[in-house]
């Protein structure tokens, strides 16, 4: 049956490899004084960034909290809207269907910097700038071209069969939606899901822009540093920055998978 | 008359986000790349700024740059990527780490992914410490300079790094839920492995990997951080060319960085819309 | 009707006398906004500063890291919306971004004579408190710290630190690909390619200079000769620049070129001290002189608490706060206080502080002064550098 | 228990006509087949029932009201689909349980109810699978029983039984028959089984080319069938040409009694199993020589040259004759349809 | 072209044994069918015999030589699944052309043969069609003549007619056989129509829980069940208690003569059909009552009383009698099979 390809096996690990090495030296530089050519190992290590990062006076780990409950907002937001477009795009076909893919595309085809003045003036108007509710909307734009379109792939290929079927059987759209719909989509829905968050968790333009300041993510103090080529400090953001994200994922997709026991759903 | 409107319905939600918020900020920019920017005291409507920056030749070059940037970094992307996620599935057992590791690029932001690249790739980087100690090479020069070089070869590793899980990811979602069987009465039917691959499973992943494409094309199309951070001195990358002007605190200059931008938009679009075509040839299998 | 309301605001916060500011400036809270990529920086910032002002005055204050093109555009949004209550107290900002926002009426003042310590403690009629790179200050920012151009170099790699034009280039020659400079419009790269011009054409004649690009070229013809001499022996020889002097100073870390530069003359201290730069790195300047230029801070037009941010500034000018920034432990940053203007107790504070090893002594510096270009010459020179240096030659 | 009517139904795919101008009634609580080749419309019209499709033209009423602006979820109209469509992430008894949840049922009444089920398809034991580890008869149980689980108004079973082996298959049908009298379910049927359609139903209706042919009782599709077409549907039959004269029928195998008056040039068609053989010493006046035969378990399908004319016939399986042999052959024309020559 | 033999296959699901030691040769072009109730392991069977499943013991041998170690792509024997798994992006043309594509024919030849196939499974005009786009009936015609195309060595037919109707499945099955024959392509076919594989095979395997219990000629195991399981699967059966003393059967119902003479206690089991009733007026020494009545076509389903005992009796439909009427009822004991009691 299923043989385990060594082919394969030797392809994935190096694959793997590669996309882990440049991770692993992140780490290294998170603790690293300094680490002059040649050397292979860096010649001193400390805590600044460590220290820096954990002292409450430069409040990180406050705004780490912040930074993961505005993306889950954003995230939930997203994907609540992102479902019933997808499903429009992936089972029917209608008029015009092409120009929303478009437009749908759009966040992603044009450059933020292009339109976040525009979409600032916009927010000052509905006293929706410098408000949490201003960013998480702002964050949702370029979210949703990921949720639409990988959601929209989903739905191509489980089809409408087995809402029908549970229509069919009493189910209100909404019923048919939470018992039927949720779970057959759930993998795609964690793998969608874990891209807003990150795409809202690494927004950086855009809230400064819209928060003006007076809301701060992880992104926006991390950021700095990157630009500065303060490597130990951006390693040390970086480092947490990822860590946050794979535990959050980690468990999301463990609980997914425990609660709706997703496997293969998808018919065909 | 009712059913006809579904669809719309569907849509509605996140059109109002597009078309209500985003729109309204595009707008704004294309007035701006007309000149109109009464706050700095630019009240005029003109197609000089178009004229101008259309016209330059540094333009065209970047254009260029950003083209092939885009298009190597995404094709190579896919190809890795599906390679990817094909390896895991084909070497697969239930729940392993290695199914939550590869995704880690993912979650680098661009900026970070940029560090990571300069870390390992500079000629002060890992790579040539690596070589050097080897005794591969014998000087930091030697090394051949992927950084900054116009060639854009850090660019695109940086874009390639990151862009790959992705892929993978969306990939390995759909080819792990296509149902097995299908693959089985391929084999039934006398398909080898590789068959299998191409005639089923690659076909049927194929809308997915044609969004995924222009999804990544699109954005390291449009995107500075990269190439701001990675890029040479010249050409600079069109997003680059943008956010610099943009940057100028010489705000007249405004109307420059919004016809980069327009244009950048408007270049997108065509090609996506040629992308939409030709893969319309190539795979009559499109939702 | 709205800009009449705004002026009462503002003088009506101007009319009173200090003592009521102090008062309305207590228990609030202060938005302080500026460049946020050093953790020293943050660090005095949310340490020392912020500690002191809540000892002091109950005041919170709070510090948004934020590019100041950001801080710009905020500003001038809300401009454009007519927002009266505004996001930000106090803007860190200098030289044509100070422009921008006093040209766009983004600013609050003049304020600068309300502050006890300014009128106190600085010399009102000097170059440096007077313009900001060439721009007529006029009382709508106070000066927070200076900064002056500095070459820094590994002494265990460079015998001989070159001190004019010609030695730089005699050296660079002697040591190819060794050397660079981040390309402008990098801030650094750009202060390092106006003090080659100054070094071979000298400052004067720019101080007055019509902002046009034949005129500019015209005059800096002789130093872009040089950038072209120069530009074969160079880090990939010319070819491509860092695209930041943060690459650059990484570059340096890591023993890939021996020299880099800073416009933080106390910016090789803090680099050692962070464990980046190895212990041999040590400043130097030309012997023409190096470029210095003074940051300030500004508050929005339609800054919300201007009480607060008025308090907050005076308080950056004390003697306290200067010494303390000074401090390379804490920062570094040079201080604005004029000399004279302080009594002997008040001098002992500042020559107790220990300046770090491998930077150059304040009065060293001081004689090495130039003064900045005025601002809207230099994207001109970043044009014409763009135009003649990386894309030529090829 | 509604009376459910199909008016002027009429659906086209790609412009291609696939119903065309169906009506059908049928009344509370009747079992009707539909019965039809393969691709003829028969899943179409139940999904238009179900509200699955709207139909380009024509109205469904149920109890005389038309339901077409009733959402599917509300119609009680349920169909069990030819390929099964059993909800993947649920278990045997959470598929079966589905409707009922819906409903809002309470929960030991629905698991009681479910228990019920699963003794009644017979998939005691596999409550908790899920569906990819079920056989294909076993699918199409669980289906069965979570259709009839909800007690719907109207059922429509689409060939509910096909993957079902004989005795199963019986049992089953016999079991959703009781039910459908009892609870007076309006059910339609579809089946590729003719026995089937003409034993279990009340009415039959026969679909062609998306067209209902004929709609009647069991006796009078198989014993009148209105066209030559809706004939053939049922089975092979032998036509043999010939022409009518005073109530005689002349064909090459012979000359026929008949009552039959209507034309005088036309086919006769006789079923197979209306044709009777007998050793060659019986006399039938027809004799006829054995070409093929084959033995089908109760029976045996034996073809026979009468005057080079060869005619089909099925007998009980007892008759056993060998390829060759001479047999007597008795044909009753009474029971003959005529079919005028075009 | 080629034996297929089963040695000793097991296999197990969740520690359950679905596949209990199954023995089977099929010779070389030789036409298997497999019976047997749903869910007791044909398709397993048969995902075994490609490879598609890995048996937990045993051995697979085509030509006397083992093929478990054969990847499934090369073994040549194909399978038509239960639920047709068209490949839903390919048309039914690129569905039917799969095979030879991947055995890279050339593809002038390629086109014709799909030309032919479509032809034969009646498909013409559908040929662009997507699977989404075709009735049940016609996903299952694509997928056997997606399996046929490639003309495997062994042809595995999992209910292949399954949703087609009965004339069309006649043609299907006439043409399967046809070229089997022709092709001489060793062939199982699972089905749960009885006679199908009666009149099909030559030979028919019955299965029961994962056994095989009977393996032999249609006629065999029809007309001697090894075991009452066996019999029972093919259809209802009436069994009659009694004892045999000297050639004589004696029951309730009467006392018959036999040849039987093995045991002296017993169960006779009499198939319907081999019951005959005539109008009372016809001596046969045995009178009934009809108590229900059921007409099926061509045949009429009559339950008689004699004695309180019910017997169950399949007749020609022409013989019509109502419920209540009084019959004199034949039984023909020689073709009883005699079961001894437990
Ligand atoms: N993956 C599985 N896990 C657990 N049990 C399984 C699995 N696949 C099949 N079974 C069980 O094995 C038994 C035999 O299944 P199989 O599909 O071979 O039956 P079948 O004879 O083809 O029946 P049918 O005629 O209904 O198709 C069934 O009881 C089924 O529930
Ligand atoms: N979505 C569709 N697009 C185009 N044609 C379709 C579509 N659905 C069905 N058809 C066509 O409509 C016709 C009727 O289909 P339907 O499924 O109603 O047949 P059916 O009577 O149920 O046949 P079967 O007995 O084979 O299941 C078929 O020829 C089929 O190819
Ligand atoms: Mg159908
Ligand atoms: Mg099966």
């Amino acid at each position: 049956m299923k043989k385990r390809s060594l082919f394969f096996t030797v392809i994935m690990y190096s694959i793997i490899f590669l996309l882990l090495f440049p991770l692993v030296i992140l780490f290294v530089w998170s603790f690293t004084k300094n680490w002059p050519w040649p050397n292979i190992v860096p010649k001193a290590f400390g805590l600044r960034a460590i220290k820096y990062v954990f002292s409450p006076t430069s409040k990180s780990l406050k705004t780490l909290l912040f930074s993961v409950w505005l993306s889950s907002v954003v995230t939930i937001i997203t994907l609540f809207i992102s479902i019933p477009a997808a499903k429009a795009l992936g089972l029917y076909k209608f008029k015009g269907k092409r120009l929303f893919k478009l437009l749908i595309l759009a966040p992603i085809i044009v450059p933020p910097v292009a339109v976040s003045m525009g979409i600032h003036v916009t927010f000052i108007r509905l006293g929706l700038a410098n408000t949490f509710l201003g960013v998480v909307l702002m964050h949702i734009i370029p979210c949703i071209p990921y949720g639409v379109r990988i959601l929209t792939n989903v739905f191509e290929i489980i089809g409408e069969s087995m809402e029908m079927q549970a229509r069919v059987l009493g189910a209100n759209p909404y019923k048919t939606f939470f018992y039927i719909t949720l779970p057959m989509i759930s993998p795609g829905l964690v793998s969608a899901g874990s891209l807003i968050f990150i795409v809202s968790f690494s927004q950086y333009f855009t809230t400064f822009l819209i928060g003006g300041g007076k809301i701060v993510t992880f992104f926006m103090l991390m950021f700095p540093y990157i630009q500065s080529g303060d490597r130990m400090m951006a390693s040390v953001y970086s480092l947490i920055f990822i860590l946050t994200s794979l535990v959050l994922f980690v468990v999301i997709e463990k609980t997914v998978k425990a609660y709706y026991k997703a496997e293969n759903y998808f018919y065909i | 008359m009712k059913r006809n409107l579904k669809p719309y319905v569907l849509l509605l939600p996140v059109m109002l986000v597009i078309l209500g918020i985003f729109v309204s900020g595009l707008v704004m920019a294309l007035i701006q790349s007309l000149g109109y920017f009464p706050v700095v005291g630019l009240k005029d409507i003109t197609l000089k700024y178009y004229k101008e920056v259309l016209t330059d030749k540094s333009f065209l070059s970047s254009l260029s740059f950003s083209l092939y940037i885009s298009f190597t970094s995404s094709i190579i992307a896919i190809i890795v990527g599906i390679l990817l996620a094909y390896s895991i599935l084909r070497s697969n057992k239930k729940e392993r780490m290695e199914q939550i590791v590869y995704k880690l690029p993912i979650i680098v932001p661009h900026a970070v992914a940029a560090l990571l690249m300069y870390n390992v790739l500079s000629q002060s980087g890992i790579l040539p410490r690596i070589l050097y100690n080897m005794g591969i090479i014998s000087s930091q020069s030697e090394f051949p300079s992927l950084i900054f070089d116009n060639r854009g070869i850090g660019i695109i590793l940086a874009y390639v790094w990151k862009e790959i899980p992705f892929i993978a990811m969306v990939v390995y979602t759909i080819l792990s839920n296509i149902n097995d069987k299908l693959s089985e009465v391929a084999l039934n039917l006398g398909a080898n492995k590789r068959q299998v691959f191409f005639h089923i499973l690659l076909p049927l992943i194929m809308p997915s990997v044609f969004s995924a494409f222009i999804i990544i094309f699109a954005f390291s199309f449009g995107a500075f951080e990269v190439p701001y951070l990675l890029g040479p001195t010249a050409p600079k990358a069109l997003p680059v060319k943008a956010y610099i002007e943009y940057n100028n605190p010489d705000l007249t200059h405004r109307p420059y960085s919004m016809v980069i931008n327009m244009s950048l938009t408007f270049i997108s679009i065509i090609l996506v819309w040629l992308y939409h075509k030709s893969f319309k040839l190539i795979s009559k299998y499109d939702g | 009707a709205c800009g009449n309301q705004q002026t009462k605001q503002q003088a009506s916060v101007l009319e009173k006398d200090w003592e009521t500011i102090l008062k309305e400036a207590k228990g609030t809270k202060v938005n302080f906004y500026g460049w946020g990529g050093s953790q020293m920086t943050n660090s005095w910032i949310d340490n020392y500063l912020a500690k002191r002002l809540k000892e002091e005055y109950d005041i919170t204050l709070n510090r948004v890291g934020m590019d100041i093109d950001s801080i710009l555009n905020i500003m001038l949004n809300e401009k454009q919306m007519e927002v009266k209550e505004g996001t930000i107290d106090v803007v860190w900002i200098n030289g044509e971004n100070f422009f921008t926002a006093k040209e766009n009426d983004l600013l609050f003042g003049p304020f600068t004579d309300k502050l006890p310590n300014f009128n106190k403690y600085i010399d009102k009629d000097s170059v440096e408190v007077k313009y900001d790179f060439g721009f007529q200050v006029e009382g709508y920012e106070a000066p927070y710290g200076k900064a002056q151009f500095v070459m820094i170099h590994d002494k265990a790699r460079v015998d001989k630190v070159p001190v004019n034009h010609e030695e730089l280039l005699q050296f660079v020659k002697n040591n190819p690909g060794e050397f660079t400079y981040p390309a402008p419009p990098d801030f650094t790269g750009s202060a390092f390619v106006r003090n080659i011009i100054y070094d071979i054409v000298g400052y004067e004649q720019f101080l007055d200079m019509e902002p046009k690009k034949e005129v500019v070229e015209e005059a800096i013809k002789p130093a872009i000769d040089y950038f072209k001499q120069l530009k074969p022996y160079l880090w990939k020889e010319g070819k491509t620049y860092p695209a930041t002097i943060a690459q650059l100073d990484n570059m340096f870390a890591d023993k890939e070129v021996v020299m880099t530069m800073s416009y933080n003359p106390n910016h090789v201290v803090s680099k050692k001290q962070t464990g980046e730069f190895p212990e041999t790195a040590s400043s130097f300047v030309f012997d023409k002189g190096t470029i210095g230029n003074t940051h300030f801070l500004a508050i929005p037009h339609n800054a919300p608490n201007k009480a607060g941010a008025l308090a907050v500034i005076n308080f950056i000018l004390s003697v306290e706060a200067q010494a303390s920034k000074y401090d390379p432990n804490n920062w570094g940053d040079l201080p604005v206080l004029d000399n004279d203007k302080l009594n002997e107790e008040e001098k002992e504070v500042f020559s107790k502080i220990k300046i770090g090893e491998g930077a150059i002594r304040q009065d060293v510096l001081l004689e090495h002064r130039l003064p900045e270009m005025p601002a809207n010459l230099i994207p001109i020179i970043e044009e014409i550098w763009m135009e003649n240096i990386p894309a030529k030659g090829e | 228990m509604s009376r459910l009517e199909l008016k002027n139904i009429t659906k086209k795919f790609d412009n291609k006509i696939i119903l065309d101008n169906i009506n059908l009634v049928v009344e509370e609580g009747e079992m009707v087949s539909l019965l039809g080749p393969s691709g003829c419309g028969k899943t179409t019209t139940l999904k238009i029932i179900t509200g699955l499709i709207y139909p380009d033209n024509g109205d469904v009423l149920l109890n005389n009201k038309s339901v077409l602006a009733v959402p599917v979820e509300k119609r009680e109209t349920v169909i069990v689909f030819q390929d099964y469509l059993l909800f993947p992430h649920m278990t045997v008894e959470e598929n079966i349980g589905f409707g009922l949840k819906m409903a809002k049922v309470d929960k030991k009444v629905r698991d009681k109810k479910v228990k019920e089920m699963i003794n009644l398809v017979r998939l005691n034991g596999h409550e908790k699978k899920y569906p990819r580890e079920l056989s294909g008869g076993q699918k199409q149980r669980v289906a069965l029983a979570r259709a009839i689980a909800v007690e719907p108004k109207v059922l429509l079973l689409d060939e509910p039984f096909s993957n079902l082996d004989g005795r199963l298959r019986e049992n089953m049908r016999e079991f959703v028959c009781e039910l459908q009298k009892q609870l007076k379910i309006t059910t339609i049927l579809v089946t590729h089984d003719r026995e089937e359609a003409l034993m279990t139903s009340d009415k039959v209706a026969v679909m062609l080319e998306g067209k209902i042919r004929q709609f009647g009782s069991p006796e009078e599709i198989y014993k009148k069938p209105a066209t030559k077409d809706v004939a053939d549907f049922f089975g092979e039959k032998n036509y043999i040409k010939g022409t009518i004269e005073n109530n005689i029928f002349k064909s090459r195998i012979g000359n026929f009694k008949t009552t039959f008056n209507k034309f005088s040039k036309g086919k006769a068609m006789i079923r197979p199993e209306e044709i009777e053989i007998f050793s060659k010493d019986v006399d039938t006046g027809l004799l006829g020589k054995i070409k093929k035969k084959k033995f089908a378990g109760d029976r045996m399908y034996y073809n026979i040259l009468i005057n080079d004319v060869e005619i089909k016939c099925i007998t009980k399986f007892n008759k056993n004759y060998n390829v060759g042999d001479m047999v007597s052959v008795k044909i009753d024309f009474n029971d003959a349809v005529f079919f005028k020559e075009e």
